[in-house]
């Protein structure tokens, strides 16, 4: 299955694209994907603690992922 | 009501006039670019929004916060793209009966935008250079 | 700064514009007329004041503020006189580095004003008659 | 000794007059001008807390007053 990972702030600062599509095994979770993510930043989201969103929504940490899911592994945010 | 905007643009107040009958306290938060960032001397700000969430979500806690108190009008601006020192990114108006509710609301609702809000902010530098901000402690 | 005015005439609003460096938090607050008082229904309110006590007392009163928290600036204009529904009696500007002392400045500065500044409501029922406004229980 | 009563809401309401001029024995207190306040009030003030101030300050329950004070009871005050 394919989803997408949109990028944000440190996220897209370390990876330097603003989305990424990948393709996984079935049953892959949002957990798994993000040790995929962390591993991609080599060291440069050590320390950052990231939500998780799955088509735009916040998710709880381990949730199952489905093919063409939009995810985005959220950095702390800063608005206002 | 609630009224919510992301945009692109300098924010134009929301209107402020003597048409109201029942709302005996009008509060208005601008929250301002300041010329430092965690110490650190900046240009402007580039606030980045999650297109589509950020939205949802704002909407979703401006409607929480007038559940939660007695408040009449939750109106919200929030810009994104590049703000420069000085200048309004956030602009926000509650009326409300007493000034005390309108109070309550403007503190839990910005609190609670800076938690969960999808937006962030890249400091321009005064070399120019773009980094994403760190964490906002201010929180 | 403290800037306090007492005036007989529509509350022109203070300036805010984008030229501060570094005041992340501008607050306002506009008290306005409710159609009713007190349960009753009313056309206006008439502010008394004591003229020359009410003016130094707001003025100490900012002073003070400005030194129990860590604000930048506060000004504040309050009217007297007929002041019909709907219009500003009190307008309050607070610029601070960040929201939560300029809130907190705010509560603090209209809860002692409300004890503390001598300026009264007369109420203009609907008949046209003029009495003088029972306790505001809202302190 | 002569001093200047201002009245202001509810007691201007209660005396129909803005001030009053009035002949004390020197010595006069605070709490004594207050008592012939009140009963030039006839009831009318009675329920309603006064402070005082003398001369455009607040000043204790049992100020002695001087020739030539400015004296205000101070009905609770209703601003904003």
């Amino acid at each position: 299955m394919k989803v997408t990972v949109k990028c944000f702030s440190q996220v897209k600062y370390a990876l330097g694209t603003d989305d990424l599509v990948l393709k996984l095994d079935i049953g892959t979770t949002t957990e798994i994907l993000e040790k995929v993510i962390r591993e991609k930043a080599g060291g440069k989201l050590d320390g950052v603690s990231l939500r998780v969103a799955v088509n735009q929504k916040y998710v709880p940490e381990n949730t199952e992922l489905n093919d063409g899911d939009e995810v985005a592994f959220i950095p702390p945010v800063q608005g206002g | 009501m609630i009224k919510i905007e992301i945009i692109n643009s300098p924010i134009i107040p929301f209107i402020s006039d003597d048409n109201r009958q029942q709302d005996g306290s009008e509060l208005v938060f601008n929250g301002r670019v300041r010329a430092k960032e965690h110490g650190e001397a900046i240009i402007a700000l580039e606030y980045e929004q999650y297109v589509g969430m950020a939205k949802n979500e704002l909407q979703q806690l401006a409607e929480e916060t007038a559940i939660k108190y007695p408040i009449h009008d939750l109106f919200c601006k929030h810009r994104i793209g590049r703000v420069n020192v000085g200048e309004t990114s956030l602009h926000i108006v509650i009326w409300s009966k007493h000034r005390k509710e309108g109070i309550d609301a403007l503190s839990w609702f910005i609190l609670e935008l800076k938690k969960r809000v999808p937006i962030w902010k890249w400091a321009i530098l005064v070399d120019g250079s773009r980094i994403p901000s760190k964490c906002d402690h201010e929180h």
